[in-house]
């Protein structure tokens, strides 16, 4: 029951409060939040992000390229001059430009070609498997796959066979939409679960 | 500032981006680094603009006469005592700066998130409806999983925590693996567009 | 009912099994138990890059997951060089390391490193693999790099011999599409419950080479490395839980059903 | 090897090993700029009707018998964000609807931008339907830029104007349960599309109809015909073809134990 604890104790509270309804206690501390998360991301950015790779290698090392960044950098300022924002896209173009151009082949390696060729398997069963099983569970990705792809194709009305393989990933996506609730549900919990161990256990040490 | 110029430069970076994945040549493997480099500072630039925008909406907001300007306030103290703490004191364990992320900033944004427990259960009872086939599939998988994934499933019986996990290994793995092929397809054609100057959208019409 | 007492239901279900532990028995799925022979069969004084990839919000989930994984690489005398690609995972990521170092007697600059905060994941993902004290010149306290012993033994990803992301979001996706395809790393994920399902397609195609998931996977971690922590307490307050957001799904569609016969 | 002779000696060394991403490079490239050229040249290409955009037709048209409004929100996202852009495309085409009927159209907003684009939108819309003075643009305002106080906000809407129909279209957090769910207790249609995997496991149990990830952008396309759009979105739909076919023979070849089709893909 120290002033640490307790300081976290009360703020937990006033957030809780919420559940009753909508109140200044609740909006003092998400006021206090957006305020102390801002400060605290100015200053790990400063601190560990700009004084090592910008005001350093400047003022200390005299090496100039890094003054290339710097005034990309100061561009994108402009978008807080109500006038010159347009200036902003010269770096703005920079970054997705960038951006672009290595989400490419990454995004066409790991995501389309490596899920491809996971899915190129062999239907003969590995020896010491049940060959029943084992060939249910790949007819099952098989399906699961391409009726997904079905659901997800626009050029062709889903009428006849489209319609019902297309319906047939419809389910596909019901279970996975399920498991993924489920899991959401798992998650939301365990942060609750989270703070009732703080409130009754750091906070009031009912629980040993 | 004609638009040409920001086209032009998506289209050199870009490409040069792309093709160095292909090509590994000595002088372009300097370039590319310094492009990196270039692009983590500038984006770091971008966040703090957004940082300012705020300082400058609370600003306003704290001028005006309504009650609603005493909450700006306590949002521009947060900012300000956390940068004057964090600059001046430094961050390491014990410093006034790392006692605030301690128990403020970590205990306030964890319990903001925790509130969702409550609003799933509420919803569960006024809001999730098995109104078709599609959903009732749904809330069947989502009990299932729910059950098998915590030791109670368990006990009920043997085979809900193995059918949950054969689930999320066969149907729900191929099903996401259709997503993400999809989705896949979406980024490569939209970054191509952007590559290539057809895409605009992000320079606004 | 209206909201409130729903909020008490589900508040009750939580709290009361915290006073009366079950004792309930976990079974390790297999992709916990891969993810756990990937760190033991690494030779001791191997390098692991740790990446804390999560935001504040989500610490009553990654807290346990950071604290198994860290205890078993220190104590396989594993060398981490560890970094955040979030804000607010640095200063997390910073307390799990000085926690967890100290219960097993590390020492900073030998044992482990933490460079700390670099934003823009692409750029840090594909720096890191031209050069660390490019990315990074200066560690998350301030020293010069080449004064740690274990950064002069990193400087790319050819030193690094495994990479785990503990994160609650698209990072460790974003490790394979980077780290992986262009340096052939083996990555492990240890994530939130919310975004397991959507990553076991990496993990069947083999470029996830083990998946932890949610405050259940930590429990069973905990089981493999014998020592019950923060994920073993809550599994009981979370299976009741559970229990009634299903007995309130039901009760909700069977007054929904009763409803549209009456109309 | 052929290839080692193109190697120009000089500097540059092609990556042989990734070829293979290469060539799926300029499949993709080939197929996109393809249809983006057919699509300007036939203004618009075929593209199949969007079950979720007759929900939303049948959604306005219920509210106007019963003489209710209609509420529409784009959720949190920035308005770059591409789910905000495709809500836009749909906005546009509901307005006009709205328009037409005269049933009263409400807009919370989250983010100030987002706000003048949704007015200006509207705006345009009614103005095209030849019922400029019939628009309302006190019914689109700013409301908090707080995540839950938004929630609770367009709740306290909600049970106070008992909209007819509810439409979410955008981006949206875990905000989305506390919005769906009152919907719900005020008997709304309720129409949600977002392309937040997490958000749709809750909205396709809460609400009526849900247009799941891409359909959400496909709807966009279909209605606003822009060839940039149905251009990328026929190209997808050829890619996945190809990608089907390859996968099925991949699997027969393996079947037949020859995996040279797989190989192709490897990372090496």
């Amino acid at each position: 029951m120290d002033l640490s604890t307790t300081v976290a104790a009360i703020l937990t509270l006033f957030i809780f409060s919420f559940l009753y309804r909508d109140n200044p206690f609740y909006k003092f501390a998400e006021h206090l939040l957006v305020g102390v998360s801002v400060g605290y991301f100015l200053v790990i950015s400063i601190d560990n992000v700009l004084i090592p790779k910008l005001s350093e290698p400047l003022l200390k090392r005299q090496d100039w390229p890094v003054l290339v960044p710097l005034v990309a950098g100061a561009l994108i300022l402009t978008r807080l001059v109500p006038g010159w924002s347009n200036w902003s896209q010269v770096s703005l173009a920079l970054v997705i430009g960038v951006g672009a151009g290595v989400a490419i082949p990454a995004t066409l390696q790991a995501q389309i070609l490596t899920q491809m060729k996971a899915s190129m398997f062999s239907l003969e069963a590995p020896p010491g498997s049940s060959a029943a099983l084992y060939l249910f569970e790949r007819s099952v990705i098989l399906l699961g796959l391409t009726s997904v792809l079905a659901y997800f194709f626009f050029s062709k009305e889903h009428k006849g066979w489209l319609g019902s393989y297309s319906k047939l990933g419809t389910y596909f996506l019901m279970i996975f939409f399920g498991a993924t609730f489920g899991y959401t549900v798992m998650s939301r919990l365990s942060l609750l679960i989270g703070r009732v161990q703080f409130l009754l256990g750091d906070w009031i040490g009912l629980l040993n | 500032m004609p638009l040409r110029l920001p086209l032009i430069l998506v289209s050199c970076f870009g490409l040069f981006m792309l093709l160095q994945f292909f090509w590994q040549a000595t002088f372009l493997d300097q370039a590319y680094g310094e492009v990196l480099d270039w692009v983590q500072i500038i984006y770091l630039f971008t966040l703090w603009v957004g940082a300012v925008h705020l300082i400058k909406l609370h600003l306003k907001k704290s001028q005006q006469k309504k009650k609603e300007a005493f909450y700006s306030w306590v949002t521009l103290a947060g900012i300000f005592s956390m940068l004057g703490f964090g600059l001046i004191g430094g961050k390491e364990q014990g410093s006034l700066f790392s006692w605030i992320f301690d128990n403020v900033q970590v205990p306030l944004q964890a319990t903001m998130f925790s509130l969702l427990a409550f609003f799933v259960a509420s919803a569960a009872y006024r809001g999730f409806r098995a109104r078709s086939r599609e959903a009732l599939v749904l809330l069947l998988v989502a009990g299932l999983v729910m059950l098998g994934r915590v030791p109670i499933g368990n006990l009920i019986s043997e085979w809900i925590p193995d059918l949950a996990n054969w689930i999320l290994n066969f149907p729900s793995m191929a099903a996401r693996r259709g997503i993400l092929i999809g989705i896949g397809l979406g980024s490569v054609a939209t970054a191509l567009r952007i590559i290539f100057g057809v895409e605009r959208t992000y320079l606004g019409r | 009912m209206n909201r409130q007492l729903i909020y008490i239901l589900i508040l009750a279900a939580i709290t009361v099994p915290l006073f009366l532990p079950l004792g309930l028995k976990h079974r390790v799925t297999p992709e916990v138990e891969r993810f756990y022979q990937t760190i033991d069969v690494l030779p001791a004084g191997s390098i692991v890059l740790v990446s804390f990839d999560f935001e504040a919000s989500t610490v009553a989930e990654t807290r346990p997951l950071a604290y198994a994984v860290l205890r078993h690489l220190f104590s396989n005398n594993v060398s981490v060089v560890s970094l955040s690609t979030l804000a607010e995972g640095t200063g997390l990521g910073y307390n799990f390391l000085s926690e967890i170092t100290e219960e097993l007697g590390k020492k900073y600059g030998e044992d482990y490193i933490f460079l700390g905060f670099r934003p823009q994941y692409q750029a840090t993902i594909l720096g890191l693999g031209e050069g660390f004290s490019k990315v990074f010149p200066k560690d998350y306290l301030g020293n010069e790099l080449s004064s740690l012993p274990l950064a002069e033994r990193v400087k790319n990803y050819d030193q690094i011999n495994l990479i785990i992301s503990i994160a609650d979001g698209d990072l460790p996706q974003y490790w394979v599409d980077y780290a992986q395809t262009r340096y052939k790393k083996p990555v492990l994920a240890a994530v939130t419950a919310v975004m397991a399902t959507s990553y076991y397609p990496y993990l069947a195609s083999g470029q996830f080479s083990g998946l932890v998931g949610g405050l259940k996977g930590a429990a069973e971690y905990e089981v493999l490395l014998g020592k019950p922590g923060l994920g073993f307490k809550g599994m009981e307050s979370q299976s009741l839980g559970h229990l009634m957001i299903i007995i309130l799904i039901i009760i909700g569609n069977l007054t929904f059903l009763s409803q549209k016969k009456r109309i | 090897m052929g290839l080692s002779a193109l190697r120009v000696d000089l500097l540059l060394s092609f990556n042989t090993s990734r070829l293979n991403v290469l060539v799926a490079l300029l499949i993709c490239a080939a197929l996109v700029f393809y249809f983006i050229r057919q699509g300007k040249k036939r203004k618009g290409l075929f593209l199949r009707p969007i079950s979720g955009l007759s929900a939303i037709e049948e959604a306005v048209g219920r509210a106007t018998e019963m003489g209710r409004a209609v509420l529409y929100t784009t959720g949190l996202g920035k308005m770059e964000r591409v789910a905000t852009l495709a809500s836009m495309n749909i906005l546009g085409n509901l307005a006009r609807k709205v328009a037409s009927y005269g049933t009263p159209l409400i807009i919370p907003c989250y983010d100030p931008v987002v706000m003048a684009v949704a007015q200006e939108v509207v705006r345009e819309s009614f103005a095209k339907e030849g019922k400029p003075d019939a628009y309302r643009e006190e019914n689109i305002y700013f409301v908090t830029q707080s995540q839950f106080g938004y929630a609770a906000a367009v709740d306290g809407i909600m049970t106070r104007e008992k909209p007819a129909a509810n439409l979410f279209l955008g981006t949206f957090e875990a905000e989305s349960l506390i919005l769906a769910e009152t919907g719900n207790s005020i008997g709304a249609i309720q129409i949600a599309g977002t392309d937040s995997t997490i958000q749709l496991a809750f909205f396709i149990v809460a609400c009526d109809y849900t247009l799941i990830g891409e359909e959400l952008f496909a709807a966009s396309g279909y209605l606003s015909r822009d060839p940039l759009v149905t251009g990328s979105i026929k190209a997808q739909d050829w890619l996945k073809v190809v990608i089907v076919i390859l996968i099925v023979l991949g699997v027969v070849f393996s079947t037949l134990n020859l995996d040279f089709l797989s190989e192709l893909l490897s990372v090496k």
